[in-house]
């Protein structure tokens, strides 16, 4: 993949104006996305992620700024110009904006009239209803849909075109875990296959987690933090990324329920509560066993959660460590040397880290 | 135009008010025995048929009297002419309350038809029956023109056609003969009615066409076979006298 | 048919009559809205398009439609059918008869009509007509493929709805000769204080003004498909 | 003043009358459109609310409603003022004059209204009627807090509409005395060849409704919130 | 808490009619909801969530089966009982339905207006428009919201009434992480103090894990299985249940990566890729450590999750153990004795459990 810029914004500005209230959605906002990213933007709602989105397609037109894709300036485009580059984004909306008076393969069908022949365009839509599970829904009407079903329908509308750019909001905000999964891959499959770049707004970390190589985090109206994915995971910056990543792996509320328990609450001298977090490749090394071989110290995981993103474990474990405090402390020191964020936790500060 | 040509086998258009067709029909089938051909065209705005005329849209229209024409032609600059009288359709007072115009009281309500020159003519009649008095400099005179109106009456204009059948609520109504005679309104309900004398005279009804074609002998034709005695009768049997034949 | 007779004593004497009022009725709505329908649509669609906000937003346009809308909607029909007779006489050649009633009544029912389809019209959600920008359908698309197509159920109420109010229309238009069945009712029935005429003419009216309805009723539900 | 005596000769001189007439049309138009506008509103909500599939279903109540709304529209108006004479008689005592116009303009513009409601209001989201429903929200307050509500923009924007219809029903209403604008264009500018009055009274008109139309599109597009 | 219910749905079919088509939607669905409960619905896109909850207050009639709801029959009241009932049952809608010609407050508003006086009524809006977040939109029209923000202020309406039960459509779906648990969070509070019954659909596991205590799960308009919350996390029986939970601990696609990575690929004799579930207690003793301890065992977590569920903790992790082999054997053995779910994996084999 190259490192071509695809969709570069600069300091866009979006205001709206409306009876004298004046609301800033999107302030001095800049943006490049890669050809092949697929580009998260995750932020409180009402941060000004649609907003900001719609001005790649122009449907939003910025107060002030430049939007740049596929090396044009589409601000400058005539109707005309704007129209054809129009046709290679493909966007997913929040609110579907299904057509209730065309059957589902008519929604999905809408962008093929009069590019492809009948019977290719049938072709095409019977394929783009069968990628998003919707075959047997392809005469009804939207209104006879499910919230789910409906938004399928966005999604395989919006790939109808076989756009080069993706802009997905929310495209699976109202799709169960299977579906979602089912989607993502979808997702991940065109990028890889055909190149596909991709936004994707959307409120589920595990999605991020799942398909995005770039993330950017909004917060009332801009850009706070930024950069590859892991970096983003492994060492959130911001206090507004921090929480995301601790709701998403839920670590707020484990710790919450752990300092409820038993176990935590009558530890004796010899014990400590600490959080663990590391990234890369020191989950190879077993480090628990480590602990023990070396230092005697026993660890008895609470919580934990090690996963892999982007072909990189990020492990974030609450354990509680028994052993001579000598041996403990040794433990910690060797925990450090090996790269491994080491928190001390305090069972009776109802605090949470 | 066109119609100046008086081949015996042209059609000849004929504007004419659609309740007229019954006294058209019995004409328009004579003429075609003669070899001419009668079309009749009906309408129901008075201003239409002079317009359709100068337009050569029909070759001929019967409709209206001298005195509107004189005001049609005085508005438009156009030159239509009478070629035959037909009939006379004195205006008459009709009341259902009352039965002389003596017996009409302060404040009672009149009821004239609002189209110009019968507003006109029915506040003139009013005038005659002593009843009102309107600005004489004035040639058709609206309610707005009422010098004199002793006994306060209420005059107000409506659609010819209500005349009769405001009857009911007016203590008077100034209805023309051809509505009278739809209406079956009986003889007896009539109070006052139009002198039949010189001031009458523009009154008369006619068969008018373009200066033009004044001298057409196939119209004459046509104003000949309207003016016989089959036509009176039926205007008799028609009109029960309300209408008089004027030729 | 002794029933009818003795209801209906003069109406029984002119079935031709009706059978001929009823056709130029018939024939004056048909092809008024034929042409009233496609300049009206046309109207109603360019105000929609060059609102501010449209998707081609135009002000002088806007104005000029609006304006001349609201001023052919100024005009009495009955004033509308004397002052547009030059008019009538270049486009038809004459301006009596059936075929010049026609003009008039375009021209007396377009610009309503052109209303009722900018109201229509402006229901059509904006998503929607967003979602087709997306993805890259221009004003032709848009308009032929979102508007017209989605306020479709709205379109053929209203349509129903001016259809009525022509066929009322053409009862007027006998002032210029154009027949029809409220000529009938108006200057037989009404005029002639024959009352059975009228209420055959209305009844026959009544049955054109129930079928319209319910074809109507029925297509506008066929097409509806937002329940 | 002397461009204006040029110009319109004979309507400079009838100012009284002008007054008058405009005072008429205004009258007219005001009281019918308040009791149209109630009777009309209250049979379009009727419909919406008893049709198949709304909140108060009732398949008698929705076919009588409806047949009755295609019956008076079936009548034409000049018919209309004729027929129900004896109604207005009863109604306001006398079946001529302004006043007595007022019965057949309602009867002639309730049921054009009734359907412009209902067409206005078959447009709100169903979804919405649910939400209320889902509070525990009767029929009442889903009438009036929901429908008329909801609906306002169109509805307002369909009043514009039958409102400007009104004014040119008016016109006719000289048939029974009724006085007006109208009349006063057809009556006296037409028929006695004034031409600058009719073009005077016309152009009353057309400020009239060129106001009503003006302050119908401030109104609607200041309830309407959905863009 | 009373083991009085609530809800109860018996046999409930819900059949659509469209133009000849038929779709049933909800199979004879029975269903007990007890007071108190927090009750998780989840399935696939289009299993009947929707519909079968629209029963409970009468929005949707049932073609057949009986809907009780605090002890009254739901299908037999008449309009004015309906209306009663209906005031105590909350409902947040999927589409939010709010209403385009009022403002937010409004919207709050509209349920109360008639039974809250003027002031009391603006006093309760703004403190429920505090709780969503919303306070400084409270005169803005929906149109100028962002698609969470609606969804925020339909749930601010729901609660509008002090409802007894809340019906909850997806009402989280559009929210970022932090908002939702935000939102989750008061659901649980108004549960815990008032009592606030809660059915919430939602395709989101974490809020499910988050806060129900029970869990139904639908497939095709049938509920395929129930019961309370960590039995069903803990021993998911169905297909369906497992891929949820499954998709939820992202533990296929955690499996997928390992089967990939490195350290998997080139296991010698000694060593072997297992998963450890286990539920309950087995956290307490630090079975890492033990399985070391008393077989020399080393284990290395390439993935993990373990998280604590009704106070119950969860353990899923994806260990390389390291060996003798008769060592290895008796510590699967010590596994299994202490209630430990052991499943090999076969790397080589790409098929996923
Ligand atoms: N048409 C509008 N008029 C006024 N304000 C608006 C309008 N559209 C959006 N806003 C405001 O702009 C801000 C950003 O909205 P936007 O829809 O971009 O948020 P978002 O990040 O997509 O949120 P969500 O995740 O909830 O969808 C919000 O505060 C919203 O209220
Ligand atoms: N009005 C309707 N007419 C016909 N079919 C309908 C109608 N409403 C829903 N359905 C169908 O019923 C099934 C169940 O729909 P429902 O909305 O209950 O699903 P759901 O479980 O809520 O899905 P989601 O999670 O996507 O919202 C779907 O297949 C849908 O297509
Ligand atoms: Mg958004
Ligand atoms: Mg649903």
């Amino acid at each position: 993949m190259t490192n071509e810029a695809i969709i570069q914004l600069k300091d866009i500005d979006v205001t709206f104006h409306n009876k004298g209230q004046t609301v800033e959605a999107v302030k001095k906002v800049s943006l490049t996305v890669e050809r092949g990213d697929i580009y998260g933007v995750v932020g409180y709602s009402g941060a000004g992620k649609s907003t900001l989105v719609r001005v790649i397609n122009r449907l939003q037109r910025p107060t002030a700024g430049s939007v740049e894709v596929s090396g044009q300036d589409i601000l400058a485009l005539n109707p005309r110009e704007l129209r054809t580059a129009r046709t290679k984004i493909g966007m997913i909306f929040q609110h579907f904006n299904l057509m209730a008076s065309r059957t589902i393969a008519d929604n999905v069908g809408y962008p093929l009239k009069g590019r492809l022949a009948r019977d290719e365009r049938k072709k095409k839509v019977a394929h783009l209803l069968d990628l998003v599970g919707l075959s047997e829904k392809a005469e009804d009407y939207p209104a006879q849909l499910s919230g789910g079903q409906k938004q399928r329908v966005a999604i395989a509308r919006a790939l109808a075109n076989d756009p080069e750019i993706l802009i997905s909001d929310e495209a699976t905000s109202a799709l169960d875990p299977k579906t979602t999964s089912s989607i993502l891959e979808l997702l991940k499959r065109l990028n890889k296959e055909l190149g596909l770049t991709v936004v994707l707004i959307t409120h589920e970390m595990e999605a991020v987690k799942e398909i995005c190589n770039k993330v950017a985090v909004m917060e009332a109206g801009e850009i706070i933090e930024r950069g590859d994915l892991v970096t983003i995971f492994s060492r959130p910056e911001k206090p507004l990324t921090q929480d995301f990543i601790n709701t998403a792996t839920q670590i707020n509320q484990a710790l919450e329920k752990i300092f409820r328990q038993a176990a935590t609450l009558n530890l004796s001298e010899s014990q400590q509560l600490v959080q663990l977090q590391y990234v890369g490749a020191s989950t190879d090394a077993p480090l628990i066993t480590e602990l023990y071989k070396r230092y005697g110290v026993v660890s008895n995981i609470l919580y934990g959660n090690v996963e892999i993103l982007q072909d990189t474990p990020l492990g974030n474990l609450i354990v509680v460590m028994s052993g001579e405090p000598d041996k403990l402390a040794a433990a910690w020191q060797y925990c450090q040397d090996a790269g491994i964020n080491i928190t001390h936790l305090n069972p009776n500060d109802s605090e949470v880290a | 135009g066109k119609s100046s040509s008086s081949s015996s086998n042209k059609t000849v258009k004929v504007g004419i008010m659609g309740s007229d067709e019954k006294i058209w029909k019995p004409i328009q089938s004579k003429l075609k025995k003669q070899g001419i051909n009668i079309k009749l065209v009906t309408f129901t705005d008075y201003n239409q048929p002079n317009a359709a005329l100068t337009n050569h849209e029909i070759d001929l229209n019967s409709f209206q009297h001298t005195y509107f024409m004189d005001q049609w032609n005085k508005a438009h600059k156009s030159n239509i002419v009478s070629i035959g009288k037909t009939v006379r359709a004195p205006l008459r007072l009709y009341s259902k309350k009352v039965k002389n115009v003596a017996d009409i009281k302060k404040g009672d309500q009149i009821t004239i038809p609002n189209d110009s020159t019968n507003e006109g003519r029915a506040l003139h009649l009013l005038q005659s029956a002593g009843l009102i008095k309107v600005d004489s400099k004035v040639e058709l005179p609206t309610p707005k023109n009422i010098t004199q109106n002793k006994l306060n009456l209420k005059i107000t204009a409506v659609d010819a056609a209500q005349t009769p059948r405001s009857l009911t609520d007016a203590t008077g109504a100034v209805i023309n003969n051809e509505f009278a005679a739809e209406a079956k309104l009986p003889n007896n309900e009539t109070i006052f009615k139009e002198k039949i004398n010189k001031a009458s005279i523009p009154y008369i009804n006619i068969i008018a066409t373009n200066k033009s074609d004044k001298n057409n002998k196939t119209y004459k034709k046509i104003v000949k076979a309207y003016q016989t005695e089959a036509t009176k009768k039926l205007l008799t049997k028609y009109y029960h006298g309300l209408t008089i034949p004027a030729w | 048919m002794n029933l009818l007779a003795k209801y209906f004593p003069n109406a029984v004497t002119m079935k031709s009559d009706f059978l001929q009022a009823t056709g130029e009725t018939l024939y004056m709505t048909a092809i008024t809205a034929i042409v009233a329908g496609i300049i009206g649509m046309a109207i109603g669609i360019g105000l929609i398009v060059t609102q501010p906000g449209g998707i081609l937003e135009n002000r002088v346009v806007y104005n000029i439609l609006d304006k001349l809308v609201n001023l052919c909607r100024s005009i009495p029909f009955v004033i509308l059918l004397a002052v547009i007779a030059p008019l009538t006489r270049i486009i038809v050649g004459t301006a009596i008869g059936t075929t010049a009633a026609i003009v008039p009544l375009v021209i007396g029912s377009a610009p309503f009509y052109a209303r009722q389809i900018q109201n229509a019209l402006a229901e059509v959600d904006h998503g929607v007509v967003e979602a087709a920008e997306s993805v890259g359908s221009g004003p032709i698309a848009i308009i032929f493929r979102v508007y017209l197509k989605e306020g479709l159920p709205d379109i053929i109420r209203s349509s129903v709805l001016t259809l009525i109010s022509l066929i009322d229309l053409t009862a007027m238009a006998g002032a210029i000769g154009g027949g029809g069945l409220g000529n009938l009712a108006i200057n037989v029935g009404y005029s002639r204080f024959e009352t059975d005429v009228t209420v055959m003419a209305m009844l026959i009216i009544l049955v054109i003004v129930f079928a319209i309805q319910l074809i109507g009723d029925l297509l506008a539900r066929r097409v509806d498909h937002t329940a």
